[in-house]
Order: C-alpha cells, then structure tokens, then sequence
C-alpha cells in the first residue's frame, strides 16, 4: 500500500519535472484563469459589502399619533420589535425630530428655527431599521396598521427602487460569479486535458506494457494536483498581498468611511484557501477526466 | 497453448490483412513468423497482444478468447506476455532502467527484486551502460535492445517478438537470438518470431510460418528461409 | 505567389481539420476566455455609462444677489457658459426656486407655502451643468468669483465624495478592464501555444526535410488564427443574442428610467468586432511566437 | 564532395560517439557505412545532415562547412539532400503522398510536376497503392519504403540513407538496394548508406566504411562484410 502510494507520488512528480515546458504552460494558464477569478471574487464581496451597508443605511420612519402616552408608546415599540425583518427601533421625539430635519437641509436649514419649541409641528417618531433591503416594503405595511402610528415613511418609491437595483446587484454578482466559477473550472479542466492529450502515446505505451487503467491513471491525477497548485501558487501570493497593500493603503475604507472594504481576516485566507483548493481540485479532476477519456478509446 | 482459429482481420480503411488464419503453437514452441512486408506478420501480433480484435475467426491463448476480452481485462492479459513492438514503444521521459522497471512495476514485483531483475535483463542485451540514458539518447539498435529487455524482463510464459533485429548488426543478431533461443529452453518459453533476416532463420532452424498477403502459404516445421519457394 | 498563399491555407485548414480534437480543446479554451472578457466588457461598458448618468444628474446651483437687473443675468450667464467644462446653464426665477424647494421636501414641503409670493427669501439662480464629475468642483469655484453671483452649491463635500467615488469606480474599471485584457491574451496565447508544443515533433520532421521556417511558420498561424475564429464564434453569438434578449427585456432600463443601459447599435457590434479581433489576432499572434520559439531551439 | 577533417563529436551528456574521423567521398560515388550497433554510424549521417555539429574538426560539402552552417542557412543545404532517417520522420498527419509532396514543395517544384514524381517515386518503392494511407496505417517495411521514396523523390545530389532496409524481406531490400544503385549510376547521385545487411554488403560491393566505438577502423574499395576482420 504505502509502495504503491509512494510509487504514485513519485511518478506523478516525475512527470511534472520531465514534462517541464508543458507543465510550466499549463501551470500559467492555471495561474491566469486563477487572477481572474481572484479579481472578481474581491470585487463581487467587496460590492456585496458595500450593497449591504447601503441597504442597511435605509430607515422606516413611524410618525406617532399626537397623545399617544408612555405606556402605549412602549408596547408599539416592543411590537414593532418584535416583527420579522426588524432589526432595531429607535424611538426620537419631536424635538429632535426637528433638530434632524434643520441639519439635514443644510443651508435652507435655517428656514425652520421659527419652529422651535412649542410652535414644533412635527411628531414623535420610531426610526426602524430593517436586516434587508427587502423587507423594508413589508414592515412598512405592517407597521403602518398598527394602533397609534399617524404615518409611516421610507423614502417613498425612490428608496424602493434603490432597494431593488441594490437586490438586483447582489443578484447579478451571485450569477455572474457563479458563471466565472464555471467557466474557471473549465478552462482548467481543459487546460490539464491539452496536457494529457499531448501524452496519450506514452498512455498507449503503457496500456500495451500491460499497465490497468488504475496504474496509469493515479500518477496523472497527482500531475494535475501539483500543475494546479503550481498554478494557484502566484494567483494566491498577489491576492494576499495586493489586499493587504490596498486594505492598508485605503484605510480599510472604499471612498469614503462609510464604504468598509471587507476585512482582511478571515476574507483573504479563505479567498486563499479557494484559490488553492480551485487549483488542486480541478487540477485533479481535469486529470482524472482526461486520463479516463483517453483510456477509454485505448484497447 | 495458442491457437488462431480461421482469423481474418480487416482494418477500418477497409483494407484487409488477415484472411483465414488457422495456426496452433504448443507450449515451449519457438516459432518464425516470415514474409514480405505488409503480409500482415504484424497484424497477427497485434492479435495476440490485444491490441487490435480479428473481424471474423478466433485467438484462443489457453482457453481464453483474446479478441473477446474486455478492455479491463486486457492488462492482466498482456502481463503475461513479452512483446517487443517492431516500433520499439519505449516511453520517452523515462530512461532506459525506468522503462524496463516499470513492466516489472506491472506486475507488482518487489522493489529491490524489481532492480535486481532490471540490471539483469540489461546485462543480457549488453545495455548496462545506457541505463540511465533517454530514448531518444540511444542508437536505434540501442532501442531496439532496450524493448527486448523490457519484453523478457518478466519471465513471460508467451514472448512475441516483432522484427526484434531489424537495427542490429549481424553480431549483435546472432547474440539476441541465442538469448531468446536459452529463454525459450531454459524457461520453457513460448516464443513467437516475426523476422526478416534470412541468417537466422537459415541458421537456427525452427518451426517457420510463412505468411503472404495475409495468408499462410506454409507452416514449416524443419525450418529455413528459402525451403519455401515462390 | 497565389500557389502559395493557397498552400499556407490549405495546410492550415488541413492542420485544424486533421487534428480535430486538439484544435477543438484549444477553440473551446479561446471561448472561455472570451466569454470571460466579454462578460467584463458589457458589465464595465454599462457601468461606466450609468456613472457618467450619476454625474451628469448633479448640478451647479448659483444664487445671483438681489437687485441684478436682466442685461447684467445675461452677461453672467454668457460668461459662465463660456467656461470650459461647462454643458448647459439654466435660469430658475426664485419663483421657480420655491417651487422646486418645495416640490423636493415632498411631505413637509407645505411648511413652505407661507412664503409664496413677496414673501419668497429665496433668490434667482442658475443651475449649471458640467461635462464630467470631475469639472463640478473647478467650475464652482470660477463661477462663485463672478460679480453679481451670491452664493454657489453643489451638494458640498457629500457631492464631491460621490463624485469622487464615480470617477474612482470609472478608473477601477479601466484598470480590470486592462488586466483582464492582459491576462485573457496571455491565456489565448498560452493555449495556442501548448496546441503547437504537442506537435513539436512535426516541426522537427519538417525542419530536417529542408522546409524554411518561413515555410513552416505560416500554415500554423492560420491555423492559430482559425482556432482563434472558431474560439470566438460562440462568445460572439451568445454577447449579441445576450445582450439584445437583455436590453429588450429589460426595456432598455437597468432598475430605474434613470439608468439606460448601452443602446445595442453600436455597442453590439462593436463587442462583437472586439471578441473577433481578439481570436484571431491573438490566436494568429500566440501561434507566431510558439512556433517561432519552438523554431528557434530546433536545428 | 564531402570530406570529414578530424571530426569528433560528444553528446551533451558527455558521451563521445566519435573520434578523429577522417573521410573523403567523391562525387557519384556509392558507399556502405557498417559497424556495430552504436559505433556512430547514425552520428556520422546526422553530422552530414546538419542536425547535429561536430565538437572537433569539420565536415564540408562542397567547399561549405556544414557544422558552420547558421540555423536559417541550413534548409536550403538540406534541399540539396535525400535523406532516409533510420526512425522514418513521417508526418503522422499527412498520407503517405503529402509526405512526398511536402518535400517537393520546400523545394518549390511546380504543382503537376510535383504530383507526377511522387506517383513516380511511390512506383519505384512499390507502394502506389498505400498513397492516401497515413503512416500510422502502414506496415514497418512500408513506412521505410515511404520515407526512402521521399529521400529520392527532390533527386538529391547527396542521398544518405541510415539503414533503409532494416525492416524489409529480403526481396524487398535486394529491390531497393537496385534501385539506389540505378540512381547512383544514371543520376550520379552519391549515396551513402548505413546498413546491418551481410548480404547486400556481400552481393553489391562497393566502397565499405567501418566504424567501431566512433573509430573509422576500416575503408575498404573493395567492400565486403567480411573481408573485415575483428
Ligand atoms: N491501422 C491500419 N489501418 C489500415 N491498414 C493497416 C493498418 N495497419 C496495417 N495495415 C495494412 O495491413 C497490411 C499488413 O500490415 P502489417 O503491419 O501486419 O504488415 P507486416 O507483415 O508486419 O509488414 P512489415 O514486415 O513491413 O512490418 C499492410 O498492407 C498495411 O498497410
Ligand atoms: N542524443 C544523444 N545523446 C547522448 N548519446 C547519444 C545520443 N545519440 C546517440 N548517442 C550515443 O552515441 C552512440 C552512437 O550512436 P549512433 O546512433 O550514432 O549509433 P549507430 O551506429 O547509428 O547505431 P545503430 O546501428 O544502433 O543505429 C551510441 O552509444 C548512443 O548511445
Ligand atoms: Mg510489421
Ligand atoms: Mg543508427
């Protein structure tokens, strides 16, 4: 058993180092294909991040009814609380309801310091927040029916839409990474196969010397691992230190301190471990379809 | 031992080697195979090494129907046998030493025997000091040598052997057909020889099969190139 | 000169046809790649589309002072629209001014309607558009020199950041735009490559036959450049029939009326042109080199 | 015509296939090069055909050197050569005919012309009817008489052939071997040939060159296999 393990290692590794041109080229077609999905695997987390933290900057405002006292004031908040979708409620009074409402319009801010104080026409309000962007719609509704809420608000169609385009997005990274993901796996599978195919007389030859397809095959399938580790070996040093240089250099934020890029830990080594393992698995897997193909049309 | 039983072979273009083949080897025997060239003395090795399947008619090689076999159980079958290919076959990126350890890897012989045997086989065919050269590093009768210690490197009980001294010179010749002939005493090996070099078969007379166009025109047990006339 | 010309491709086409398999493994790895970029290039082309919407929604509002009379609004309004970056300059009345104010704070908006008519403190304007995010800043700071021009904004520094982070989103693109262009000609290059490395040995034979490399060369660079080709037929087919299935569907739209996406003509085209010229130009340039390396070590 | 001034030469792993050889052939002339298998004797044919450069010493044809040659002058030095290399070099994804063909066209013979001479040269070797077969399809013997038919089909003014009849029957080779003397008297073409066969060497005496371990030990006018002595 171990002879045998060891006699596959051992053949598999020759036959990288003997085959060096070839399996140096298809180690840097591993390696291209591996960068590319690379870049596309920080860039589709990183705009997921940042869709979130979007979405999740997005309010439900709930004017309460005038007179609504304490008491009742608390249980709608608990109820509030207690929906699904809701993440946190806060309760702001009038006052500074209307303190925000100055900031936020800046300069025609002033306009409204005559209200201050007793004249304040505003309401008590609850600021919700929703764990989606999704659910914003519904608890809005919900929230809307229940006993003691004058007026509930969420941007109205604008912020909707946003919502929507921010699901789309999220949708549209998933899909497209998932055709990358498929086209990578390809490429490599087919990369290792040209490989192969460039051997199938010494496949032939060993077929004829008497050699079972097992044989044969096994120290194919370690060349595979070793050209798609070889291959995710430089993919995985630039990803690591490219997202370390740009985290540090950006300050970990994107733009602006709003926008976080997604942590280094524990982003990077997984995004490693990935690559590596997207290497060696479809390496072997490339290999271990191609010998059996081969093998196949070989009396 | 081996038996070809009414065989024809046709190849995919159409073209057809073999017509009506009947043909019994005993255990032990050691038989020429003689011809011109594309008589079809090839086809009726690969016959027997599986590697092609007759289109009509039977190989029977100790009750088992060669051309019947599945392509799993190939391998067990070949191991079994010596083939010295008429083109060598030797596996590039391995060196001459490899190339023969790994028949021997084949049949799962222990390691240090495995070697032992190795260095032995290339004693015989006087290729001790190319072991650890290349293919493509050898002279051509070099290669050759380096496929017949590969094909008897495992005691095979059936050896065939496809013009195993078209590269070698006369000497060389006369050395490789005496190993071949202490084989077959010696280990009661089957022997099956396609040749075309009359010296040897004039000389070490033996059974002599002579084919032409695909047919057997004469099965000669006394022997001799030219006790067949056309 | 025409017998040989028709050598070279008649050698070529043969050299596809008759190692099928290779050819074919070596097409599908050119169609993978370029299904890869053109992926790429119609996210990156319709993401820079719907940032330069994004940029061109924001404008200059420039308050004119009180008491400027209508020679003078339309001598500022010359000078400002002769600047460079600046698209179009609009005049707003302050009528129209509170209109808009009170039209944009939607709910609370009633607040203001005490101050229609001679009341309205709100002063004439103009709204200026610029060419590109960039320019906002620079033109603002011009514009607020300008005699009888009050006061300028543009959304202050939220604005800028917004800006800012459109144009960085427009150079990140560019840059993996670039990269992936790099990495998918290294890959084209690479497959076409190991395609010829298999068949080294017909090289050699023709090199110890007497055939000039010239004479050897040019038969496998049509044949990389119909590898190329055929690698580029289904990337092409699938961009045109993708994208206009898309844009139809979609209504021309991304998510809102606000973000068209590219118009098919001449995008489409255009794309397809790019997928084309990539195959063959790659697959013609990759199998150059290959041949000519391998050329270059065989004597 | 070709002359060798002290040629040695020594592999890149360090093996010395020749030494001092020294050597004059005239034109038209008709000579055997034998020896034992990896005397050098296929080194010496590579030297003539440029694909291999001698260490020491230097090989001239024609007033040309041919170890000097730079990579781009060698083609047209090969188009002036008929070559059968001892390991065939048949394109594998050529038929038999474009094999022939191809070395027409590298030296730029026109269409019609070129299809006459390879129907031509494949009459001549007897293998008319295997034209649109690749050589995978063919028999050891036929693909040696293809790549002999190709050798001769640019009517070489030097044809070196390494062991042309290695795997062909006795009739066959006696064929051949007339064939190449035809050409050598009629076209004057200087032939020299690499060969293991005691017979023709015997039959056709001619000039015979010995090799033995990379060591010319004999140069006989008078030819002979035997007539040298170990
Ligand atoms: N794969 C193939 N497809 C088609 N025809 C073939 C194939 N292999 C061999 N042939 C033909 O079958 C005939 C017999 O071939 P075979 O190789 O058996 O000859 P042979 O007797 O071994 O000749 P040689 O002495 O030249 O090796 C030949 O005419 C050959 O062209
Ligand atoms: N590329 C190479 N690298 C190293 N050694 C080589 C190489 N080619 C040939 N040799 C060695 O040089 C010696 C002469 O080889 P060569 O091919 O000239 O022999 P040969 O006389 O043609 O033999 P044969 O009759 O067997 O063809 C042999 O011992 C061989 O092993
Ligand atoms: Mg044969
Ligand atoms: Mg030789």
């Amino acid at each position: 058993m171990i002879t045998k393990i060891a006699r596959i290692l051992r053949e598999g590794i020759y036959g990288v180092i003997r085959h060096r041109a070839m399996s140096l080229s298809s180690s840097s077609a591993v390696t291209m294909t591996l960068m590319i999905v690379s870049v596309f695997l920080i860039l589709s987390v990183n705009i997921r991040l940042i869709v979130d933290t979007i979405e999740s900057s997005v309010q439900i405002h709930a004017k309460i009814e005038v007179g609504t006292n304490f008491e009742q004031i608390r249980s709608v908040r608990e109820e509030i609380e207690n929906l699904p979708g809701v993440k946190s409620v806060t309760f702001s009074d009038k006052d500074s309801e209307l303190n925000a409402f100055i900031e936020a319009y800046g300069d025609q801010g002033d306009l409204f310091k005559m209200y201050v104080g007793d004249k304040n026409p505003l309401r008590d309000a609850f600021l919700i927040e929703t764990t989606s962007g999704e659910s914003i719609e519904n608890v809005a509704t919900i929230v809307a029916k229940i006993d003691h809420i004058e007026k509930v608000n969420y941007g109205g169609t604008g912020t909707l839409l946003l919502m929507d385009s921010m699901e789309s997005i999220k949708t549209g990274t998933l899909i497209v990474m998932g055709a990358l993901g498929l086209l990578a796996i390809l490429l490599i599978t087919n990369t290792i196969d040209t490989t192969i195919n460039a051997r199938s007389d010494e496949l032939f030859i060993m077929r004829t010397v008497g050699a079972s397809n097992g044989f044969i095959r096994w120290p194919f399938i370690i060349e595979g691992m070793i050209i798609g580790m070889i291959g995710s070996l430089i993919p995985i040093i630039l990803t690591v230190i490219g997202y370390i240089y740009l985290y540090n250099m950006l300050d970990g934020y994107l733009f602006t301190r709003i926008f976080a890029l997604v942590p280094i830990v524990p982003f990077v080594p997984l995004l490693a471990a990935i690559l590596l393992l997207l290497g060696v698995v479809v390496g072997m897997l490339g290999s271990f379809i191609s010998v059996t193909r081969k093998l196949w049309w070989t009396r | 031992m081996l038996e070809f039983n009414d065989v024809g072979k046709q190849y995919k273009n159409g073209f057809n080697a073999l017509y009506n083949v009947n043909l019994k080897i005993k255990q032990g025997e050691f038989v020429y195979v003689i011809g011109p060239t594309g008589s079809g003395k090839s086809t009726l090795m690969k016959l027997i090494n599986a590697e092609e399947t007759p289109t009509s008619g039977r190989v029977i090689l100790d009750d088992v129907d060669i051309g019947a076999l599945k392509s799993r159980q190939i391998p067990k079958h070949r191991q079994s046998l010596g083939v010295v290919f008429q083109d060598y076959r030797l596996l590039p990126a391995k060196t001459v030493f490899e190339n023969i350890y790994f028949a021997l890897e084949v049949i799962n012989i222990e390691k240090t025997k495995a070697r032992k045997r190795v260095r032995e086989v290339l004693e015989l065919v006087g290729l001790a000091d190319k072991a650890n050269s290349y293919p493509s590093q050898l002279s051509g009768g070099q290669q050759q040598r380096a496929a017949i210690a590969r094909a008897i490197a495992n005691q095979p009980k059936l050896l065939i052997a496809d013009e195993p001294t078209g590269n070698l010179d006369p000497q060389m010749s006369k050395e490789i057909i005496h190993l071949l002939g202490k084989i077959n005493k010696e280990e009661e090996t089957t022997i099956i020889m396609v040749t075309h070099d009359e010296k040897v078969v004039d000389f070490y007379k033996k059974r002599t099969i002579i084919l032409e166009d695909g047919h057997i025109v004469a099965d000669l047990v006394e022997g001799g190139y030219r006790s067949h006339d056309h």
